[in-house]
């Protein structure tokens, strides 16, 4: 009957790859594909542009809100590179990055931060589901979907993103905890960028990572360098990799910071000084990955340029695409289409009821 | 056929669709092993395993939010609530998923998803396990809200909402989970969701109710034949929401007076909407005004004074004779 | 006097309330260093501190759950929800505690809390930013449901929903945060809670609405006047719970015509209960079906269809010359 | 940019005083009065004779439905008897010893079972809130009465009891999470009795323990053996004096069984075996306790059945009093009060509708 210390199998990791300045360390640098490395590269190029576009986009008021992605995209691009096409990737509305990478289309992106309903659609066999506005909310859903691939014995994963903000919510702490009892193929991407709008991470929560919060519920917890894409990949990879052998859901804490502002609603400068910012800028994701790349020799500043342009005119394309759309004449009998497979009575009334008010308003 | 309560008919459904297909799944707290804490998921786990009759821990939000994650991937989750009143813990994933997520993804992910819950008064229980609260889920877009009245009829609707495309909640009446017995067909039976059912004939006047106050109902009904030679017809809603008001609206049209009737409270409660309903519908047809008998708007009181919360036969009979005598 | 938005004119009952009285305590997401993100509580912060200006991690569960205890403790807590969309995670607290704590402990404890949050449509948001809900809350015993629709409405009765000794759900219309100015006084100003009020005097037809409906409501009435001659009655709820039923029967009596106008789904929404209050109260006064001018059945589609789904002028203008036709 | 286990720095205990027969661990005895060591004997003893008398009067019809206490008693009074009346209680629906030691009437509580709201009334000047049956869901109305001591500089303590199934809810997490962060005098004490109704402790959650949960929140947890009640005493005064200190919240969880029924209307025989109870009988709390106090020389045979006696009646009159009131008629419009502090208008015509409707059933 003595008083001792409990020993806790499951421990917490920190893993970092490329430094700062890009510098690797060696003896944790992955094996990957050239090929591989500037898809990466790519993507998150893309993800930056795609974001400071639509940024602009919505300053001329061309959209509406949306949460810009700057400075996450190794966190984002990092984690959903380990998945394959049948895996299924659960976001919030942070991840656009991500989203395109898995094959939604950058017009539908612009539809959807345009105020229409169709934008929210994704494609046929692309396995992500739609963004999730109420923060934590769609951990379950990856749960329930992990759930789903344990039952059919296969070995794909459901990759769920959220941020530091969402691990106080209640649903967080539920769906790590189910994912748990059930040993489920579930990996839980937390990007801490430091902020739930306001609030600082240190305020957020008392304990000291959020990687360790996955102790409570037995299951292994790591945090890694989020603005260092070869570290978020590993440890994404590994979690993937023991999620398809049964080895049970994973939490990665991936440190990055939000470089811009929360939504283009938001004014940072009420809660964060620009010292703080500038200090992350020099950790940024990009820059840190593209002077990795150099020194493998297989990036140089005019390449970059050259896919600069390359990506430009890809948005460009999409934008118009959106905006043709967005210029012709809404149907506004559209919102009460997918509300049931088939609209009730009272429903189709409603739907005249509406027809006609817009009849009179022609007339 | 076999005679039966609507336990047993409620887990005949659930058995008779587990065996045909292998991707509706029971989910819920106690629902394995201990068979529910009303046993209306008695033998599942015998017959088809943990992974099909599923025990969880104790947390509604994510019995809920795993789920919709199973429906979209493509299984017939049936969830249970141990009762309806600690629903309200999954009531953000029923609200802000649930009912959207076709919607939201414009008809490519969908949630075929069935939310039971034991529910409403009348068996002498504990705080929060006495509400009838169903005008939440009537209320919100995207949902079925379904109440059965007897073993029969929560047999036929369960399989027609476990077949459902679209969430549907599912709200058992306790207090006559095994107060009475009816012949239930072994074979395949089907209601549709959505559409209300005659329970009794009349021309004179029209009682509308469901779930646990239709015997009341009835009971008020026969009286009024009895005493006062007066046909009631009465209306057994079984389906909350989506609002079948083409038969209540037809029997008002031919009565001209209606009684409402429900346990939840009154005040923004189902029998409102089935007024405003009269009233767009059957206005001029009204020759006096609909009465709503219903739970008063407190907090269900505990047992001793339960069943004067409670209408009853005397509490319908009364509003009767008063809308018949103007 | 000075004009005010009612943004400013919350803000002025906040910082009045907490100035006079330290049990008034403002917590929730953001609304501390950021003041909000509408800028409702800007300023609190520099003038009464972390302590009483208190921003919280992200649980709306446990922002309502930690209020009722503070509020149990003595306090006066006011709790915003960033939205209301988001209030349903901490929907379990308002139904199973802050409703009911007062009743359960039969007097001992109360909870004189108010749960803010920002509310419906217009302001071309994300989803979840759009809905209005109050019918969940109205349905709820023990609960208050209070809606401004204008500066100084909002001011007076924000300050006695921080007064009030039981829990007000206090929904304001995010639309018209900034829409227009009101002279709003500086000294003290009280709305009693469960009074409604008559924005405009009428004797042909009675228009019930609240919120934000109130512009187009009113635009209808002017039209009204000038294009058909007719003076209708408008009255503007601020209460929707309890419900003040004797100002709008009164004014029904009169007219024998009622068009009910608010942006909350249809079904089993806040018009059909006034509709039944019209019919137990008011029947024989009828000379027209009551209309319901209101939201769709489904989800409000993001912003590019927002104000297809709204009532506006037009549709209030339809339905109030349809009334009178009849 | 290493691969490193993180160092967290709180860490979890476990603590054990006295073993099954009720040998103590001299090192680790705790120095306490006579009178209050009988006090907590003769505690533990009224709850179990209290529950066992209620269970005939539920298994008679003479009252409702209620969840036994028995075999919990140490973990239930060991805790409570390190607060002082200032502090607050704040229990779910299995902790009938603490509330009545902390003042609450016996015939309350049969009043209450009995289906009288009057039953849930607390008597002013008792700082107990009443019954919450929501698993879970009370433990952040601590955290609010605890925020409510802080903000007025008092040193009182807020602790809360619940179960181990109470935390897999989302309310346990906000709760935990937001006491640590605001480092406020709460005290969580999970009475782990292996059981949420028919679900095994190892099937509510993956990790070892409950007490390193605690880990989450960057806030202290201990593991006590729940049957031993110097463990749980020394551990919740520990928790309480460093609460009032201002040392911020602690996790406690008391490792114990629930003896009896989940509630009288469940059976256990269809989830556990005889033999599993039979093991935990023979580390009753009651006994050990009494084999330890007769050692001390403090307790003898005798004294035991005096003192039962001197218990039995003092139940045996508050049941009389609880049935009086109960045979009573009972006034259906008691259903009208206390929903506000004044009834509004339509809640007035309600009554009236009632009561009309009561008179008309007289006649
Ligand atoms: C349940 C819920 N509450 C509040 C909000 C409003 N809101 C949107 S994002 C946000 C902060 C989220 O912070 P975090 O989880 O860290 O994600 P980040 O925005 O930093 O990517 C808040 C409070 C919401 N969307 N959902
Ligand atoms: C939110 C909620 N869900 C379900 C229930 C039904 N229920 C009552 S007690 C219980 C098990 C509680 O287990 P635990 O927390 O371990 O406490 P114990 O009963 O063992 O003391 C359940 C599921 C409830 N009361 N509240
Ligand atoms: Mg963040
Ligand atoms: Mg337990």
């Amino acid at each position: 009957m003595p008083r001792d210390m409990i020993e806790i199998p499951s421990q917490v990791e920190h893993l970092s790859i490329l430094d700062a300045e890009g510098n690797v360390d060696a003896a944790l640098e992955p094996e990957l594909e050239d090929a591989f490395l500037l898809s990466l590269h790519r993507w998150m190029l893309l993800g930056r542009r795609f974001d400071e576009r639509m940024f602009n986009l919505q300053r001329q008021g061309r959209i509406g809100t949306f949460a810009p992605l700057k400075g996450q995209e190794a966190a984002n691009v990092g984690a959903t590179a380990a998945l394959r096409d049948s895996d299924w990737m659960v976001v919030a509305f942070r991840e656009t990055a991500g989203e395109l990478m898995r094959g939604r289309a950058m017009e539908d992106v612009l539809l959807y931060f345009g105020g229409y309903n169709e934008g929210g659609y994704v494609p046929e066999g692309v396995n992500n589901l739609p963004i999730a506005v109420p923060v934590g909310s769609q951990t379950l859903h990856a749960v329930g979907l992990a759930w789903g691939i344990q039952y059919r014995g296969k070995d794909d994963v459901a990759m769920v993103f959220f941020g530091d903000g969402a691990t106080s919510q209640g649903d967080f702490h539920e769906a790590l905890n189910f994912a748990g009892v059930y040993q489920l193929p579930a990996i839980f991407v937390c990007q801490n960028n430091h902020w739930a709008i306001s609030l600082p991470r240190a305020k957020q929560t008392a304990s000291k990572t959020l990687a360790q919060k996955a102790l409570a519920y037995g299951i292994p917890g790591i945090q890694v360098d989020g603005n260092d894409v070869l570290a978020v990949y590993v440890a994404a990879r590994e979690a993937v990799e023991r999620a398809r052998a049964g080895g049970g859901p994973t939490l990665i804490e991936a440190v990055t910071y939000r470089m811009s502002v929360h939504t283009t609603a938001d004014d940072p400068k009420r809660y964060r000084s620009d010292a703080d910012v500038e200090a992350w800028e020099r950790r940024d994701p990009i820059q840190r990955f593209q002077t990795y790349l150099k020194n493998k020799g297989l990036l140089d500043d005019e390449r970059i340029a050259a896919l600069e342009e390359e990506i430009d005119q890809e948005i460009r394309a999409a934008v118009e695409r959106a905006e043709q759309k967005m210029s012709e004449p809404v149907d506004p009998l559209v919102m009460f289409d997918h509300m049931y497979v088939e609209p009730h009575d009272h429903l189709l009334e409603q739907r005249e009821e509406l027809a006609a008010e817009l009849e009179a308003k022609e007339g | 056929m076999t005679r039966m309560t609507m336990v047993q008919a409620l887990n005949l459904a659930l058995t008779q669709e587990m065996e045909k297909d292998d991707r509706v799944i029971m989910l819920g707290e106690d629902v394995g092993v201990d068979g529910g804490v009303f046993r209306v998921t008695d033998g599942l786990l015998e017959k088809y395993g943990e992974q099909r009759s599923v025990d969880t821990p104790l947390a509604e939000g994510a019995i809920v939010g795993m789920a919709i994650g199973m429906a979209i991937y493509g299984l017939r989750p049936v969830a249970e609530m141990q009762f309806s009143g600690f629903i309200y813990q999954g009531f953000h994933q029923i609200e802000q998923h649930a009912s959207r997520m076709r919607w939201r993804s414009r008809g490519r992910f969908s949630v075929p998803l069935v939310v039971r819950a034991p529910y409403a008064a009348g068996v002498r229980a504990l705080e929060h396990h006495s509400e009838s609260r169903e005008a939440y889920f009537a209320h919100t877009p995207g949902l079925k809200m379904v109440i059965p009245s007897g073993p029969r009829n929560a047999r036929a609707l369960l399989v027609a909402a476990i077949r459902d495309p679209d969430p549907v909640i599912f709200f058992e009446p306790k207090s006559i989970y095994r107060a009475f017995r009816e012949e239930v067909p072994e074979d395949e039976e089907v209601l549709e969701i959505g559409r209300s059912v005659i329970a009794r004939e009349g021309k004179d006047l029209t009682l509308i109710s469901y779930g646990a106050m239709m015997r009341p109902t009835l009971e008020a009904a026969e009286k009024l034949a009895e005493e006062d030679g007066v046909q009631a017809e009465v209306i057994d809603l079984l389906t909350i929401s989506p609002l079948d008001d083409t038969l209540f609206t037809e029997s008002a049209h031919k009565t001209g007076r209606v009684v409402v009737v429900h346990e939840a409270h009154r005040s923004f409660g189902p029998g409102a909407e089935i007024v405003s309903r009269l009233v767009e519908k059957s206005f001029w047809y009204l020759e006096a005004p609909v009465k709503r008998v219903t739970g008063f708007d407190v907090v269900v009181p505990l047992f001793a004074r339960e069943q004067a919360y409670l209408p009853d036969a005397h509490r319908v009979l009364r509003a009767a004779r008063e809308t018949l005598s103007v």
